[in-house]
């Protein structure tokens, strides 16, 4: 449709945010790797661009880590080739980019297991171990019927 | 209808209420567009010499539309029902009275800087005949105007003292001055200034007419074309004056009146007089120097030239709002070898100061003299040691200044240059008729 | 119906994890322009909270701001919010109907006395009683006063609830009301649009269940989060505006190529809300972007603001008949004038003549 | 009704009602007075009076040159803002579209940043011409509250309009609303202050043009 180019045309544009945001992230790990603060910088709420955010990703790179996650959507996280910065993009449950932002931290906090959630795994393995044992008790005596048998 | 006033003080009464009636009286389209166009951009006071001379604020040429603004807002605004549209008093008449009369020349220059175009010369005017109605104005231009209409001249030229005084010029300089002919082609007026101050002025025209072999007289009927009673806003006596001109007119069944060195002599007859008498004038109105320039153009005015260096002042009247700026010119061209014009010139030179009747004014002498400041520098500027003029009014105003600065300078008449470059070897104009 | 447990403990039985309480709280802030810092703050009231009761009253409304809110018919995480409240009274989605109805939301009045949010969409009619619209044989004005009496908050959802919208449009026979002008007592969220954004309600709603308050509101109760700056403030049209390069109709070269809709009658930069930005369909667009310019739907009244199609700058004032008559009265009341002028000037001139004579 | 329908609808309409009643009663009540009749001979070759009111009205759009100095800040400033402000009001887009609502004609305006550069040079020159008038004796001498309020109200707009293109101070349909409120307030005291000269201007350099063409004087 011919009313898109013109949206293209407009997501083409280079604000110079990108540059902006980009010493804003310098301050921000200067502060991090001093004492230790972290802090977040969120995109979305930024008036970019789709060419500005391009910008923006090229610069800052990939680094070592990358992780997907499958939270009610996707989520993917990677650290740039700055240590401790991060890129955090969550996806909808329809592939729409509904929020993105720039960590500067050890680790996104959504990477994190929440002790909560460990527990209830805890839990949950514990249940689930019960069951083999079970189960496996169940196999054993059969096998050991079995070989009586045999 | 006639509320009288008399203050504490003894001054004369003021009628306030004649002067708002003569205003509603003399209401016309182009008076009240005047009146409201004023935008008070304030340029005009860059171009009035009284402003200029003296920097006084009250002195701005807008400020002159005030009291007839004041005057017809209170009668005519819809804003005098409600209270807003306050009526002419007393004192603003008191207190604008020298704005009127004493500095102000009508000398049109703040109407060519008006961004609007408003002619405050012709408020002006009106105001003087409101201000007259209402007793006020000075004593001397009034009187004036009253011997205008008693004696024949403001300066008690009476019809026997002019013939005396032809007689004597004639017999004198050896110059046939006709007095009354019969028949003549051209009347020929003057203005009392001359005939009492400059009577060379009376000679050089005669010679120069005479050169040109024209058929000119002066009348004993009708002789004086300085109207003081259109200056000092007394129309009835206007009116008188221009009557005893047309009708000495009428009586030598001539078809040209020409005017002396007198700019508002020329401006009230060649343009006001007809409205004043509410009828086209039977005869044509021309200035002395526009009448030369058709004797030159003739040929029939033959000079010889003149070296001698020297700068020409521009009467209003007849230059900036008479239109015959380029005659003065031409009268020069080829004859004068060392005329400089001054700056500015034609029709944007300064104003002498002493026009609209102001000269008469006693009590502005001082303003005047101020006013004359600027005339000094320009004339300084040209390196010429001699002013000329075409208005003997303008000559008088420049001569009393002259001599209350002691200035070295000449000041001199333009009839009278001319007069005195007569090439009278061959008169072949003359000798055609 | 607001249960015992948590959230985070209702839904960690389904096996959601805390971090999509997380992502879903970075959404929300990023949604309420919050600071990312507030989505820890978030992530934690929302697992600690427990089931909102909600009941959701349709007055004088066309059913559109519920098929907004519900459009989605995969579960996304924008649909948490689902998961967040329980809906205990809603006569187009629930199953039961009738008298059963009627009962379950009185019962969830009972038990959450206080606690309960009201979301309205609609008008109510004043004229006549409120016959207009009645629900149960209940006019939509007693139901709405009974309903909203222990309620914690009201939320004014879709232009209608909000600033009595369309059936308050000239000559609003029913006599049209907005919520806000019935109830006075306790806060009331508008979320205007016709629809509203679907993110602007929920978004609402998950910050009122987080920080059990209402977020900041504009003068005209609207949450700054989403109404806070103009569809033209954040328009990608923006830049022609600027430039003057404006489509003159909806089929010329600049309507083609994308130029601002100002000229064709873009309400943009009166409409406060979020389109440009959230856009629609999960994304997809949004009327500018579709090539028609905002209605402005989200202001009170913006049926009645002369045309659609009419340019912002183009005054509802006309130069109609009456500008030409008070023309003429001018010039008439002027000759009147002039005459007046000219007789008082003749009588100055006779006056004087006759005084000279007089004399 | 909010302010804006308000500013757009009734003000506006109030504001057309009284500037045509205004405009029409100055001009019918000044143009039917008899005018004067110059009852002496014309200058030969002095043009009649429409042409010579039609060449004064065109010369006197710059003063003569032994005049320029005087008037230099007069006329440069008053330049300045009147043509800031005709191309402010012909030139800008919403400006063009207003007046299309009025009389259905529209033409081509100029992009938004150049009529907001010439609003804010129109701001700057309205100032200047205000500090002249409080700081020359002259104009001090001769400024009546008419002076005033007319700058005000013309200031307004230009003030007003500025604020809401900026979005500074109020929401932009508050600022737009008292934007179209004091176009209204400039309408209703057009007729009846110093604006009229836009028209009287026409009036008076016509009848000084026909007054002194008809001597031949050159003015």
């Amino acid at each position: 449709m011919r009313s898109h180019d013109a949206a293209d045309c407009c997501a083409d544009a280079v604000t110079g945010l990108a540059e902006a945001v980009l010493s804003e992230i310098a301050d921000l790990l200067d502060q991090f790797a001093a004492s230790g603060a972290q802090s977040s910088i969120d995109l979305s709420g930024l008036p970019m661009t789709d060419a500005d955010r391009e910008k923006l990703a090229q610069r800052l790179g990939r680094g070592e880590v990358q992780a997907t996650l499958d939270v009610a959507g996707q989520t993917d996280v990677w650290e740039t080739q700055y240590a401790g910065v991060w890129w955090v993009r969550h996806f909808g449950g329809n592939g729409q980019v509904i929020s993105e932002e720039i960590a500067i931290t050890h680790v996104p906090a959504i990477l994190l297991t929440h002790r909560e959630d460990a527990r209830a795994a805890a839990e949950r393995l514990r249940k689930a171990c019960e069951v083999l044992e079970a189960t496996t008790a169940a196999d054993q005596s059969s096998a050991e019927r079995d070989s009586i048998h045999a | 209808m006639s509320t009288m006033t008399s203050p504490a003080d003894g001054a004369k009464p003021i009628d306030v209420a004649a002067a708002t009636a003569k205003l509603l009286g003399a209401t016309s389209g182009n008076m009240v567009t005047y009146l409201q166009s004023c935008v008070h951009c304030g340029q005009c006071a860059a171009a009035c010499h009284f402003y200029q001379a003296t920097k006084d604020p009250r002195h701005t040429p807008a400020l002159k539309l005030r009291p007839m603004l004041k005057a017809h807002r209170a009668k005519s605004s819809p804003l005098a029902w409600i209270g807003l549209a306050p009526a002419l008093t007393e004192r603003d008449l008191r207190e604008t009275e020298d704005l009127i009369f004493d500095t102000c020349t009508m000398c049109g220059r703040c109407t060519q800087v008006c961004p609007m175009g408003i002619d405050v010369a012709s408020i002006v005017q009106i105001s003087r005949q409101a201000y007259a109605a209402a007793g006020l104005g000075p004593s001397d231009l009034m009187a004036a105007a009253d011997a205008s209409r008693d004696k024949g001249s403001p300066l008690g030229l009476t019809p026997e003292k002019l013939e005396e005084r032809i007689e004597w010029l004639a017999d004198e300089n050896e110059v046939d001055i006709p007095l009354d002919k019969a028949k003549a082609d051209v009347l020929l007026t003057v203005s009392s200034i001359e005939t009492m101050k400059y009577p060379s002025s009376i000679v050089a025209m005669a010679k120069l007419m005479n050169h040109a072999g024209v058929n000119w007289t002066f009348s004993s009927k009708g002789y004086e074309s300085t109207n003081f009673g259109y200056l000092a806003g007394n129309t009835s006596v206007a009116r008188v004056m221009i009557e005893r001109i047309v009708a000495a007119t009428a009586a030598t069944g001539a078809k040209t009146v020409v005017i002396p060195e007198c700019g508002h002599a020329f401006g009230v007859m060649r343009y006001a007089a007809a409205n004043i008498l509410g009828r086209p004038l039977p005869f044509e109105v021309r200035h002395i120097t526009e009448y030369l320039a058709d004797l030159k153009r003739q040929g029939r005015l033959r000079l010889k030239p003149m070296a001698d260096a020297f700068t020409y002042h521009d009467p209003c009247q007849i230059s900036r709002r008479g239109g015959a700026t380029a005659d003065a010119r031409y009268l020069l061209d080829g004859f004068a070898t060392d005329f400089r014009e001054m700056s500015p010139t034609g029709n944007f030179n300064w104003c002498c100061g002493g026009g609209g009747g102001v000269q008469a004014m006693g009590r502005a002498a001082d303003v005047r003299h101020k006013v004359f400041k600027i005339k000094m520098d320009q004339v300084e500027a040209t390196g010429a040691n001699t002013l000329i003029s075409a208005c003997s009014n303008c000559r008088l105003t420049m001569d009393e200044s002259k001599a209350h600065y002691h200035w070295p300078h000449e000041i001199g008449s333009l009839v009278e240059i001319l007069a005195d470059h007569l090439d009278d070897t061959a008169r072949p104009a003359a000798a055609a008729e | 119906m607001r249960e015992d447990k948590t959230l985070a403990q209702a839904l960690e039985s389904r096996g959601v994890s805390r971090r999509a309480f997380l992502k879903y709280a970075s959404y929300v802030a990023t949604l309420m322009a919050l600071p990312p810092s507030a989505s820890r703050v978030i992530a934690e009231e929302l697992a600690k909270a427990r089931r909102q009761s909600v009941i959701w009253l349709s007055f004088q409304e066309c059913t559109g701001c519920t098929e907004s809110i519900t459009r989605s018919m995969s579960p996304t995480l924008e649909d948490l919010i689902f998961d967040f409240i329980s809906l205990d009274y809603h006569h187009t989605l629930q199953a039961v109907s009738g008298a059963a109805a009627e009962h379950a939301r009185t019962e969830a009045m009972k038990a959450n006395k206080g606690k309960y949010i009201v979301v309205v969409d609609g008008s109510v009619p004043l004229k006549d009683g409120g016959v207009y619209s009645t629900i149960a044989g209940i006019t939509n004005l007693d139901m709405l006063k009974e309903t909203a009496k222990d309620a914690f908050a009201v939320v004014s959802v879709g232009t209608c609830a909000a600033f009595g919208g369309i059936p308050h449009a000239n000559p609003n026979p029913t006599g049209a009301v907005a919520i806000s002008e019935i109830i006075t007592d306790k806060p009331v969220v508008n979320i205007p649009g016709c629809p509203p954004i679907p993110e602007a309600m929920t978004g609402t709603l998950a910050y009122l269940l987080s920080f059990g308050k209402l977020p900041e509101l504009d003068a005209k109760g609207r949450p700054l989060a989403f109404f806070g700056e103009t569809i033209h403030d954040r328009c990608y049209r923006r830049p022609f505006y600027e430039r003057g390069m404006f489509a003159n109709s909806f089929d010329d070269e600049g309507a083609r190529k994308g130029w601002c809709l100002y000229k064709v009658g873009c309400k943009g930069p009166i409409a406060y809300n979020a389109c440009a930005t959230l856009k629609w369909n999960g994304g997809a667009s949004f009327p500018i972007q579709s090539g028609h310019g905002c209605l402005g739907c989200s202001e009170p009244g913006f049926w009645d603001k002369g045309g659609f199609y009419e340019p912002l700058a183009a005054a509802t004032a006309k130069l109609d008949i009456g500008v030409g008559a008070a023309a003429v009265a001018g010039v008439a009341a002027g000759a009147a004038a002039a005459e007046l002028m000219r007789r008082k000037k003749s009588a100055a001139v006779d006056a004087a003549n006759s005084k000279k004579k007089d004399g | 009704m909010d302010l804006l329908d308000f500013a757009r609808g009734p003000a506006l309409q109030i504001g057309l009602y009284v500037f045509a009643f205004g405009v029409a009663f100055r001009l019918a009540s000044l143009l039917l007075l008899p005018r004067l009749k110059d009852l002496s001979a014309a200058r030969k070759g002095a043009p009649g009076a429409v042409v010579a009111s039609g060449r004064e009205i065109i010369r006197r759009m710059w003063p003569q040159s032994v005049y320029a100095e005087a008037t230099r800040f007069t006329t440069i400033n008053g330049y300045i803002f009147h043509l800031g402000l005709a191309i402010i009001v012909f030139l800008g887009t919403p400006h063009i579209l207003f007046l299309k609502g009025l009389i259905g004609v529209s033409w081509p305006g100029l992009p938004t940043n150049i009529i907001n550069g010439v609003a804010v040079i129109t701001f700057l020159s309205l100032i200047a011409a205000l500090v002249h008038r409080l700081q020359s004796p002259v104009l001090k001498a001769i400024s009546t509250a008419n002076d005033y309020i007319t700058w005000l109200v013309t200031m307004l707009p230009v003030a007003t309009g500025l604020l809401a293109i900026s979005h500074l101070g109020w929401r932009y349909e508050t600022l737009l609303a008292v934007h179209i409120l004091s176009i209204a307030v400039f309408l209703i005291w057009f007729p009846f202050g110093k604006l009229m000269h836009a028209f009287l201007i026409f009036l008076s350099r016509g009848t000084t043009g026909a007054h002194l063409a008809h001597r031949g004087a050159q003015l």
